[in-house]
């Protein structure tokens, strides 16, 4: 069946048409039609929205409300969410940074979705009809989702309390050999209070280092503060193999770049 | 960038009009204002998309092949398989006698690499033309593959090219092209030291950003035009002629404007089937890789292993060496044949040495057929070449650059092909590079000359 | 964590046109009535800028300005035979051929003017502007647009030339392997400098320092684009790129410019080109084939430079991180 | 198959036209509206090639929907050149000798003139990220990078 595109006015109206086989929601159009365009059949039709809502950034109160159709650039360049944008500038080059949505980047597979790396460091949830879902949840069960995201929420860090690291082997643009998102309060001693650390291309998906979280806790950002946060980077993670980078080259260098990024 | 014109001097007359001049491209302005026609920007009404149902599989025999759905789809103009090809067995080279013919257009019975074309589909649209190779059904039994050159080497590998017979190419020389020069075995006995290093690549894409393709328009007059990017026009023309059993009068290609090559674009590949569509519909044919296709599926540089071994004296000279080389060439020939025996013309490197042993192999495994690329039969080489000067200038305690010109080529020296050297500059190159890299070198050095008095 | 910086030479050449097959390709040149000059070819241009190149050597053959030639190539119904642009062939071959073609043409294009002049042809010169003077007495003279204005309507002449160039076929001795692979040799040396992290294995290439020796720089500018964008195609090759990234293992082959590794417009280095010229005794004014060779030494000097800073040899290409990382834990462990 | 209208200005004309939902703005702009200055080098948003600038933009072509695009003011590098004048941008790739075999050229125009537009005075960094997601096998990107500084020192000298 040839393609076709069909718009919606609300979300829920999409939602409903989504209900039919063979359709795929349109985000930005990084995956879905370039997967068309190399010849992927299996979708005939393409559903969007055009509701408002999906394209607002709310901030306040320190809460951040990010619609799905929000573009990288346009999360990198509002005053707001200056501690996120370096996380957004890394998705792509300028082009897809116009293209590229929050709310897609939810479902790129690795080593893409190192926007939804930070989102996970931050601890954001997902809203869809279903509700709204921790974002760890929703990505556990990306493969099977069919209802719209809407936006994204979650609590702004505190100003230096969001770390980002993309390692890429092309510059200034390249798809991540890994990234790190970490997100950190201290206590006033200067040992960490809280740690979530997330990680991209250390599984299929962004996933949190938890073992991680656990070690730094109570230590100090120095040497040897993080030294058993280091030695437990890799525990749980499944790193992808790719043109990029072997899982094996994943897993060494992940403690190297997570010291390099929690010394910074 | 600078010309550094005291060099040579006195062999080059600086007093030209036009020649030397930093004219500017008369190309440019049509790059720049986007009105540079390359082979795509060319369309036509009625135009069919063709899209090749490729083979999932590294290596099998074709059972069966059920197009019959396909035919049927909307927008599905033409099926072509192996038998709507005139000429289906053919080789690119054999336009200047080196054979077998032993490759396919189409895959007849068997297919050797993961990716190699069995049936094109021409369509309306691209969209329809993609349904419709989704719907055609190829039985296959799935045959053991190789892929590393030493194991297809080995007695009893499996045999991924019957047109060859064996896993490699046999030339009029037997299994390697050769050659030999002095007496190798007798430098190494009175070597200092003995080292024997091997070097391995794998294949590297051209990428050009243009993508291998053509566009093809019957026609009144029983003729067809081809818009193309090849790099070789009449190769491809004449290649085409053998393919179709068509008289090359029959066949106008007009290219010249290519959106990059690197050697990419010199394989006969898509113009043949696309012309096959286009007479056999009556309709223009567009035939375009998709980046994927390019990536994966069009000729890559050959990976290649080099072995060298080399005996050196602790002065530096080097007294003898002995290359092996293996050239990849995937599941047919194309162009490694020539490549490998290029390699063998270019060993020992841009030395002096009395006595050379070389053997270029060019083996067959069961991935995508490599052919030229920029530096074809040379680059690895070279790679292996000059990382193995620099481990036998450590090796015997010398500086490498000074250890290069020890052994650097000048005028008149005699190549281990046979060839007097002429035109050297080896050691002019390597002067300047120690004087701008500010690596100094002894005097001695500084003073040689690629010159011979006399030569 | 360190970053340790090394450098490496490496010394190349390169051979110039593919003997082995056998080797032709032919031109044509004619005059249009106002004397303009055509160049009619089959050769392709792939973007390094081989029009541009035959006009300029047409140009200076004849003694015409560059601008006054018009080139026309790679239609099979107009332009004769040529092997193709490959092998470091395209300038040298076909500018033979443009060469001997423009000789013909300007030969015909002396004896009318010789004969509107009334003096000898073999007494006269052009002056690369578009006249044609008497050698020693230039007052008399007669501009191009007049010649080939009296060739066309006045003397019947054809201002046309034909070239053709081939080298004869070298078939390799079986034995001994003797045989003639190239005519001319280009040549090259470059300096690599790199930093490496060897807690990463990332290498940044700082600079490079390349020296070309290519004949004769036709066009310098476009000289330089083919030198400087080989340098990287060079370092690319060096350290990024395969389509089989665990070759011969098939798996993972990257199938887009995301997953197909080159150097980004972050990742250059710093390169110096310098160019010496020794005119080979068969090219065009000179020239060599650069357009392959200029993208091989950085490859090798790279790998020295590799090695000279960790002390690891990395023989196999491309020289990923991963490969440094697993040799220097290995050099670790031992 | 179901054809929708697209309506967009191209490089300051209005353009109108029908084509198959689905259909990407690179293929209506090159084979419905005869604009083949934006190139298909990957249809994938990997290479760059077909970028235009959709309301200020800078965009991809191939994977922008032409129906997505029904209202939008479109600029194509066959737009720039006013009157028979190159755009400096323009000029300064000639100049600096930036194209080779021309094929990423269009769409580095594109992407450097969304830089100018907005930084006229760019740094070499912001000049590299900004071509960042364009790709050139020719050319090692130093000579196109200079293109882009020299274009805008002389619109910062015009501007003096």
């Amino acid at each position: 069946m040839a393609l076709a595109l069909q718009t919606f006015p609300t979300v829920k109206d999409a939602n409903a048409a989504l209900k039919a086989a063979g359709t795929r929601y349109l985000g930005g159009g990084t995956l879905v039609v370039r997967a068309a365009n190399e010849g992927d059949v299996s979708v005939s039709g393409l559903i969007r929205s055009t509701d408002p809502a999906l394209s607002a950034i709310a901030v306040a109160g320190g809460k951040a409300r990010i619609g799905a159709s929000v573009t990288m650039a346009a999360i990198a360049r509002h005053p707001d969410l200056g501690a996120l944008a370096k996380a957004a500038r890394a998705v792509g080059g300028p082009a897809i940074r116009n293209t590229a949505t929050i709310g897609g980047n939810l479902f790129a597979p690795a080593p893409y979705g190192d926007f939804a790396v930070a989102l996970l460091a931050l601890d954001a949830t997902v809203d869809t009809e279903d509700g709204e879902l921790p974002i760890e949840a929703f990505l556990a069960k990306r493969d099977d989702s069919r209802a719209i995201v809407s936006s994204v929420r979650f609590t702004l860090p505190k100003a230096d309390g969001f770390r980002f690291l993309k390692v890429s082997r092309v510059k200034p643009k390249g798809v991540s050999v890994l990234s790190i998102a970490a997100v950190l309060e201290r206590a006033a001693d200067g040992t960490v209070s809280s740690a979530r650390i997330a990680l991209g291309c250390m599984a299929d998906r962004p996933m949190r280092a938890k073992a991680a979280e656990r070690a730094l806790k109570g230590k100090k950002l120095d040497q040897n503060g993080i030294a058993a946060a280091l030695a437990a980077a890799t525990e749980g993670t499944a790193p992808i193999t790719d043109p990029i980078a072997s899982a094996w080259y994943r897993a060494e260098v992940l403690p190297v770049h997570l010291g390099r990024l929690l010394l910074a | 960038m600078e010309l550094r014109k005291n060099y040579f001097a006195d062999v080059r007359k600086d007093d030209l009009h036009e020649i030397g001049q930093p004219r500017p491209r008369s190309d440019s302005p049509g790059h720049v204002t986007g009105k540079t026609a390359f082979f795509a920007d060319r369309s036509f009404p009625g135009m069919l998309h063709l899209k090749m149902v490729r083979s999932p599989h590294h290596h099998a025999r074709i059972r069966s092949i059920d197009t019959s759905q396909a035919e049927k789809h909307p927008g599905v103009v033409k099926v072509l398989t192996a038998k709507d090809v005139p000429h289906n067995v053919y080789t690119i080279l054999i336009l200047i006698q080196i054979g077998p013919e032993d490759e396919t257009v189409l895959a007849d019975g068997k297919v050797r690499w993961k990716g190699e074309a069995v049936v094109a589909v021409l369509a309306e649209t691209e969209r329809a033309a993609q349904e419709a190779a989704a719907k055609v059904k190829v039985d296959y039994e799935v045959l053991p593959a190789v892929f590393d050159m030493e194991e297809a080497l080995k007695p009893g590998a499996p045999l991924v090219n019957e047109y060859h017979g064996q896993n490699y190419y046999l030339y009029d020389s037997g299994e390697c092209r050769k050659v030999r020069f002095g007496d190798v075995e007798a430098g190494f006995a009175g070597a200092d030291h003995i080292l024997e290093q091997s070097y391995q690549s794998s294949p590297i894409e051209h990428a050009p950003t243009e993508t291998t393709g053509c566009v093809v328009a019957p026609e009144g007059n029983d003729r067809f035009t081809c818009y193309t990017n090849t790099q070789a026009m009449f190769f491809t023309l004449d290649n085409t002629s053998i393919i179709l059993q068509m008289p090359g009068s029959k066949l106008h290609f007009v290219g010249g404007t290519v959106g990059g090559g690197f050697g990419g674009k010199v394989d006969v590949i898509v113009e043949p089937i696309a012309i096959l569509g286009a007479k056999l519909t009556g309709r223009p044919v567009c035939f375009v890789y998709s980046r994927e296709e390019e990536m994966q599926i069009s000729s890559p540089r050959a990976a290649e292993k080099v072995v060298i071994k080399d005996g050196v004296m602790k002065d530096g000279r080097i007294v003898a060496r002995k290359v092996t080389g293996y050239t990849d060439a995937g599941a047919y020939s194309r162009h490694s044949p020539y490549g490998a025996q290029k390699g063998a013309g270019h060993y020992p490197g841009p030395y002096t040495i009395p006595n050379v042993w070389i053997d270029t192999y060019c083996v067959y495994t069961n991935r995508t057929p490599s052919s030229a690329m920029r530096g074809f039969g040379v680059t690895i080489g070279d790679f292996a070449l000059e990382v193995q000067m620099d481990k036998l200038a450590r090796l015997i305690g010398m500086d490498p650059l000074e250890f290069r010109f020890v052994n650097a080529y000048r005028d008149g020296d005699m190549k281990a092909h046979r060839q007097p050297t002429e035109g050297a500059a080896l050691i002019e190159c390597m002067q300047e590079a120690s004087r701008a890299a500010n690596w100094p070198v002894a005097e001695k050095y500084m003073a040689m000359s690629s010159y011979r008095k006399g030569a | 964590m360190a970053i340790r910086r090394g450098r490496g030479v490496a010394a190349i050449n390169y051979p110039t046109g593919m003997n082995l097959g056998g080797d032709p390709t032919q031109a044509l040149v004619h005059s249009t009535p106002t004397g303009n000059f055509m160049v009619t070819l089959s050769s392709v241009d792939l973007g390094q800028g081989m029009k541009q190149i035959m006009a300029q050597i047409c140009a200076e053959t004849i003694g015409v300005p560059t601008d006054r030639v018009v080139v026309d190539t790679a239609d099979t119904d107009t332009g004769p035979h040529c092997m193709g642009t490959f092998a470091s062939r395209g300038t040298h071959r076909a500018g033979n051929a443009v060469i001997q073609a423009a000789r013909e043409a300007r030969q015909v294009m002396l004896e009318v003017a010789a004969e509107e002049l009334e003096v000898n042809a073999s007494d006269l010169e052009t002056d690369g502007q578009g006249n044609i003077l008497v050698k020693g007495a230039p007052q008399k003279s007669i501009s191009i647009f007049d010649v080939a204005l009296s060739a066309h309507f006045k003397r019947g002449r054809s201002i046309s030339g034909r070239g053709m160039f081939l080298i004869p076929r070298s078939y390799p001795e079986k034995e001994t392997g003797a045989m003639k692979p190239s005519t001319c040799y280009a040549h090259a040396c470059t300096v690599a400098e790199v930093e490496v992290d060897d807690e990463t294995g990332e290498v940044t290439v700082l600079t490079v320092k390349n020296v070309f020796e290519i004949g004769r720089a036709l066009n310098p500018k476009m000289v330089e684009q083919q030198l400087v964008g080989g340098s990287w195609m060079g370092i690319s090759h060096a350290l990024y790129e395969t389509t089989e990234p665990y070759y011969p293992n098939r798996d993972h082959g990257g199938t887009d410019f995301n997953q197909y590794l080159m150097p980004g417009p972050g990742d250059l280095a710093e390169t110096e080109i310098i160019v010496l010229e020794r005119p080979s005794a068969d090219g065009p004014y000179g020239a060599k084939g650069p357009g392959e060779m200029c993208a091989n030494p950085q490859i090798p000097a790279v790998a020295n430079a590799v090695f000279d800073a960790v002390g690891v040899r990395i023989d196999t290409l491309p020289i990923t991180p991963e490969r440094i990382l697993r040799a220097l834990k290995a050099q670790a462990a031992n | 198959m179901a054809k929708v209208p697209v309506q967009f200005t191209l490089n300051g004309s209005e353009k109108a036209e029908f084509v198959e939902s689905g259909t990407t703005l690179l293929n209506a702009l090159r084979d419905k509206i005869g604009d083949t200055s934006p190139k298909g080098g990957c249809h994938q948003g990997t290479c760059g090639a077909c970028s235009v600038i959709i309301d200020g933009e800078l965009r991809l072509s191939c994977l922008t929907l032409a129906e997505t695009c029904n209202g939008a003011a479109i600029t194509t590098t066959s737009g720039l050149a006013e009157g028979g004048v190159l755009h400096p941008l323009q000029r300064a790739f000639l100049d600096t000798f930036a194209t080779q075999c021309g094929f990423c050229t269009p769409g580095m125009i594109m992407a450097a003139k969304v830089l100018l537009d907005h930084t006229p005075n760019p740094s070499r960094d912001e000049v590299v990220e900004a071509l960042s997601g364009n790709i050139c096998r020719c050319t090692g990107y130093e000579p196109i990078i200079q293109a882009v500084l020299t274009a805008a020192r002389a619109n910062s000298q015009n501007a003096a």
